[in-house]
């Protein structure tokens, strides 16, 4: 491994997470749109979602998403203003930062529901 | 497999000067005769102030004659001698001892990543040197030339003071995580030299360079990874002047 | 393998691109060979500056460079050289200029002055500034620039290619041998003019501000053929190297305003030349430091070193025009110089003599005007004599630009009006590098290439220092005798064609023995003290026995002789001449 | 890649703007997509449970064309920014001139067929 500094990492996670979220649009999409094959079939989709790996999913992908969406603030800073690269690095810690808490509070707010189901 | 002892200082040794013991770790690869690169490990005995190519140097001379590498300068000019030093890129004359590893510690040293390694530490520059002249790496004005210099203000030249810094070693390019994983990117140190050029104001041909820096080998795949910036020997700020290239091409093209 | 070209160049520095460069333009194909990248060779290290009386910042004129010149050489420069020089160098800083070169800017936007170590005002009043300089990163921009512009061109390179052998049969040059590094395979390059450009060999000292690879390989090469060497005996010790690195602190910094004082603080230069101080030639200054060091006001552990001081000096000075050395002492010695005064010592720098060439750069196969046709010179390898006893700051720059382009011009032209002459059957023109290379690899000896280049190294440093004697230098005679026949007992261990750098360094320390060996024999010879050559048993300048240039042959039927002939030193120009005078500052 | 050795080489291959418009898209659709998509988030998962999330709350909630439009919106930028943003990434991985084109075909159809769908689902309501 590299031993890279603050910003390989950034760029690395902003890539992980890009995809994470492409690939869990795509699903979200077909299993909502799916209620145009009736209400049996969606709702067969939603109980899968119930099962527990998508449960602990849905929390990274919630923080996959805060994480991609405040990076991809810090790098439109960056590229649009002479100061962004400047505090780049100070930008990403308060992104994870942002990331981290999100994934707390949703966790805390979602906990009743992580372990007692719907 | 280890060597014995020895010393590897340039300085004359005063007994007061305290040395290292130092274990260092190469990476080695010889096509003539290897399926794959291993790697060695040499024990020797140096001072904090040494630099990293006076080790290997030492391990050359006295050790292990067949270990291949580039070096001239022996003091971070002629930008020969990068490597993979401890996990990062940098020039083996410009990193001291003391700042990689402890006594009784261990440096690795490897090839630069994402060009050919042809012996040990040596890889092929050529994709390299390729990408650089892909960018018209030269001062172009056909208009006829005044009998004596061309005039140009003092914060006009000090717009290229970062970009006509570059030494060329690849520090960066080797650094950047787009490159590792494809070569096609033209890679940081093409864009310092193109923005060498693009903020010359006596430079004629700026639109052509930004029109190189459009292309999708160019600026755009750029994504921030900052390795280069971290890697360069000579200070530059490659990250911000790949950003003013991209704004410059924005603006340029708008 | 064999490959024709018109005109072929040896190097890749400043002089062998500006050659490249203008033998193009000449019409005639040309390549340039390299044993390094060529944005790798030494004059990227060159800080301070490229001497020329533009008169951006005062008053100077091109003949006021010319007598520095002259007198910064102790009267041992050629003069007509020093007078094609000065008038030529105005032009060809415009034209770096023209190609782009990123020049420190005066307020007005004129490409920016400063003074340098020697250059003087109406002959010698005052210091002057007169080199131009691209912040302390001179050479640098020299070499990159040049290099793009043979991009530019189009030049074919043949990079990391080592050249081994000249071919030259009676007194014409047919072209060279030269090993590739990533094939280890030989080439001959068939040729009608070759320009040599390799550069210096200060590799031969311990302390040096040279690079690893100057090991005086087409010297020796050519000295090896009988050819003679001129002036070997003048060495440059830059005044100010890092203590114990020996890399340069460009004399930019003392032109700047820094200060070299001693233990004691004491600013020592205003005793040895009151009127420009710390601004006095290199072999002055050099002497001076030497002098505070035995006599022990000298600072460090060891105390071998005096300090410069730049600590009053305002910080964007510091870390702006002088960013590079800046960055040095803060790198290998952890000093800052905007608050700390940063230890320095003489290093070995550059070398005044070598090939001796003629005015259009064409190699000079005797003291009396007998030429190798078709062989050409450039750069600091090369002895046009410009440099005389002892060169001036910036003015190496100069002379790489001024008749790097003489010689490419010259050799384009030459080669134009010939044809291509003879060249021997493959097998015959490889035969003295196979059998250099066999030596080295098959044989049974098993002498340390290393050791012994530290040995040479040092009893280089210790015996044709910056003072000698007759004494210390008789007995380097012996030692390189010695060194030489323990050299022939080094084997190469490794066996691979490809890559193989314990071959070639193998092989550069044979050239460096070489230029030893001419070297230590000239300055043996040279029984007076003048510029860099400083004898402590002839402690004079002897204008009447000595003002001439020693011509060191290799005796081809004699192991380890050398022949010591002379040359008339041109003491006029072509519309100045300065009468020698003692060399005060 | 690019081998521009003269000035008409260079002005040869430097037409497109593509690749710059797509840049400019990925920083123009991410603003939008920061309140778009994490108010969606906000609305959809953390004010209203999962359990909401039942046929007939969607059809009540999607009945409103502002909200059909919102959805619309996210849909449409979303797969275009991720769909470019993947297409980064296979120009970085996919090295092979042919597989990189048959890569991208499968996956840009199946982006299209998912807009296609999810288009139509929304306003089949
Ligand atoms: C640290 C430093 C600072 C200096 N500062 C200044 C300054 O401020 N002002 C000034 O005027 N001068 C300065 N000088 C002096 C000046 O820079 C050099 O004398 C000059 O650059 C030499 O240039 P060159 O072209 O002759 O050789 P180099 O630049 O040394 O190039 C030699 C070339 O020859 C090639 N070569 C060598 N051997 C072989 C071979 N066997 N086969 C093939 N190719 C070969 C190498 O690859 C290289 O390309 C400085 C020198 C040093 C060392
Ligand atoms: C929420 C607001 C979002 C913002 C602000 C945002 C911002 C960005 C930006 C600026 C980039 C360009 C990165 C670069 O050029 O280095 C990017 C890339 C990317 N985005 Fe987003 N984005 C957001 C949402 C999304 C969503 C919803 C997806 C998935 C569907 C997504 C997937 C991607 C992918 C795959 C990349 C490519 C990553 C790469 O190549 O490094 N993004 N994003
Ligand atoms: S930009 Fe820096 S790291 Fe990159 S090649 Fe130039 S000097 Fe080396
Ligand atoms: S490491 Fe690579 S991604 Fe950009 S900031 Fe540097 S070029
Ligand atoms: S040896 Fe020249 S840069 Fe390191």
């Amino acid at each position: 491994m590299y031993r890279g500094r603050e910003g390989q990492w950034a760029f690395l996670l902003h890539r992980l997470s890009g995809l994470a979220i492409l690939a869990y649009l795509m699903l979200h999409v077909f299993s909502i749109g799916s209620f145009i094959f009736g209400e049996r079939f969606y709702m067969a989709i939603h109980e899968t979602y119930d099962l527990w790996p998508f449960r602990i999913g849905l929390l990274f992908v919630t923080a996959g998403v805060v994480y991609h969406a405040f990076n991809g603030l810090r790098i439109i800073v960056m590229d649009f203003t002479g100061f962004g690269v400047a505090y780049q690095r100070q930008m990403w810690y308060g992104v994870l930062a942002i990331s981290v808490l999100s994934f707390i509070g949703a966790a805390w707010t979602l906990y009743p529901r992580l372990v007692g189901g719907y | 497999m280890t060597q014995t002892h020895a010393q590897a200082s340039s300085a004359p040794v005063s007994a007061s000067v305290p040395m290292l013991q130092l274990k260092v770790k190469v990476l080695r690869f010889d096509p003539e005769k290897d399926k794959k690169a291993y790697w060695t490990t040499y024990d020797v005995e140096a001072q904090a102030g040494d630099r990293v190519l006076d080790v290997i140097n030492h391990i050359k001379w006295y050790l292990e004659p067949s270990l291949t590498f580039r070096r001239s300068c022996m003091h971070g000019i002629c930008g020969s001698d990068a490597m993979l030093i401890n996990g990062r890129n940098r020039l083996a004359c410009k990193t001291l001892v003391r700042d990689v590893a402890k006594s009784g510690g261990t440096i690795t040293v490897e090839p630069i990543r994402g060009l050919k390694v042809e012996k040990d530490l040596l890889v092929d520059m050529e994709p390299f040197f390729d990408s650089y002249k892909a960018i018209m790496p030269y001062f172009i004005n056909e208009s006829p030339a005044p009998a004596a210099e061309r005039i140009q203000s003092e914060e006009e030249a000090e717009r290229m003071a970062h970009s006509s810094n570059c030494i060329l070693c690849a520090c960066c390019t080797t650094s950047c995580p787009i490159f590792w994983v494809n070569g096609s990117y033209l890679g940081p140190a093409a864009i310092v030299q193109a923005h060498r050029f693009i903020f010359d104001t006596r430079d004629e041909a700026t639109q052509q360079r930004l029109g190189i820096m459009n292309q999708n080998t160019g600026v755009w795949r750029c994504r921030t990874a900052y390795n280069c910036t971290e890697a360069c020997p000579r200070d530059i700020p490659i990250t911000q002047l790949i950003e003013e290239v991209k704004r410059a091409v924005m603006y340029g093209q708008a | 393998m064999h490959h024709r070209y018109d005109v072929l160049v040896v190097g890749a520095g400043g002089a062998g691109l500006m050659a490249a460069l203008y033998a193009a333009k000449g019409n005639v194909s040309v390549a340039c060979i390299s044993k390094l990248y060529p944005t790798r060779s030494h004059t990227g290290a060159a800080q301070g500056g490229i001497g020329a009386a533009l008169g951006n910042v005062q008053e100077d004129h091109w003949e006021w460079h010319m007598f520095d010149t002259v007198k910064g050489g102790d009267y041992l420069t050629d003069q007509d050289a020093a007078e094609v020089f000065a008038k030529d160098i105005i032009d060809a800083v415009y034209e770096l200029e023209h190609m782009g070169l990123p020049f420190s800017r005066t307020p007005e936007g004129k490409i920016a002055q400063r003074k340098f170590g020697g250059h003087t005002r109406d002959f010698g009043k005052a210091a002057v500034e007169r080199s131009c300089y691209a912040k302390d990163r001179t050479g640098h921009m020299i070499l990159q620039t040049l290099y793009q512009q043979n991009v530019k061109a189009g030049t074919t390179f043949f990079n990391e290619f080592h050249v081994t052998d000249l071919l030259i049969e009676d007194g014409r040059c047919q072209g060279l041998v030269a090993y590739e590094l990533s094939t280890g395979e030989l080439h001959t390059f068939h040729a009608k003019a070759v320009i040599l450009a390799a550069g210096g060999y200060g590799r031969v000292f311990k302390i040096t501000s040279n690079a690893l690879t100057l090991t005086g390989d087409l010297m020796s090469i050519y000295y090896r053929k009988g050819l003679p060497l001129e002036d070997m005996e003048f060495y440059q010790f830059h005044p100010t190297g890092l203590a114990k690195l020996g890399i340069l602190v460009t004399e930019g910094i003392r032109g700047e305003g820094g200060i070299l004082r001693n233990d004691s603080g004491e600013r020592f230069m205003e005793r040895y030349a009151p009127t420009i101080k710390d601004l006095a030639p290199r072999d002055i200054v050099s002497r001076s430091i030497i002098t505070e060091i035995r006599e022990g006001r000298g600072v460090g552990r060891d105390k071998d070193a005096v300090n410069i001081d730049l600590t009053h000096l305002p910080r964007e000075v510091i870390e702006g025009k002088l960013a590079e050395i800046t960055d040095l002492a803060r790198t290998y010695l952890g000093m800052d110089p905007v608050k700390d005064l940063v230890p320095i010592q003489p290093t070995a720098h550059y070398a005044m003599g070598g090939i001796p060439t003629n005015l259009d750069g064409l190699c000079l196969s005797d003291g009396s005007g007998g030429t190798v046709e078709g062989l050409y010179a450039a750069g600091e390898q090369a002895c046009v004599s410009l440099h005389g006893a002892n060169r001036l700051g910036t003015n190496s720059l100069g002379d790489l630009v001024v008749f790097g382009r003489r010689a490419g011009i010259a050799a384009a032209k030459y080669a134009r009006q010939v044809e291509y002459p003879d060249i021997p059957e493959t097998e015959d023109a490889q035969r003295e590098s196979v059998d250099l290379f066999e030596r080295l690899r098959n044989g049974s000896g098993k002498e340390n290439a290393a050791a012994i280049r530290k040995e040479l190294q040092e009893s280089m440093m210790n015996n044709v220092g910056i003072f000698r004697n007759g004494k210390d230098m008789a007995a380097q005679v012996d030692i390189i005798k010695e060194l030489k026949a323990r050299y022939q007992g080094v084997t190469v261990s490794d066996p691979s064609r490809r890559y193989n750098s314990e071959l070639i360094e193998a092989m550069e320390l044979g050239f460096m023995l070489d230029c030893a060996e001419a070297m230590t024999a000239s300055a043996l010879n040279r029984t007076e003290s003048r510029g860099a050559h400083d004898r402590e048993d002839f402690t004079e300048r002897n204008d009447a026995e000595w003002l001439k240039h020693t011509m060191a042959y290799k005796n081809l039927n004699k192991a380890d002789d050398v022949i010591i002939g002379y040359k008339p030193v041109a003491l006029k120009g072509f519309t100045r001449a300065f009468e020698p005078k003692p060399r005060v500052y | 890649m690019i081998r521009a050795r003269t000035f008409t080489d260079a002005r040869q291959q430097a037409h497109s703007n593509a690749e710059l418009n797509w840049w400019i898209f990925m920083r123009i659709s991410g603003l939008i997509l920061v309140f778009l998509i994490l108010g969606h988030i906000y609305m959809t998962f953390i004010q209203v449970s999962e359990s909401d999330a039942t046929f007939d709350a969607v059809v009540n909630k999607l009945a409103n064309p502002a909200w059909k439009f919102y959805d619309w919106l996210i849909l449409a930028l979303s797969l275009l920014h991720g769909a470019n943003g993947a297409r980064y990434s296979i120009e970085d991985y996919v090295r092979s001139r042919p597989n990189r084109a048959w890569v991208k075909g499968v996956f840009y159809t199946v982006i299209a067929l998912l807009f296609a769908f999810g288009t139509v689902g929304l306003f089949s309501i």
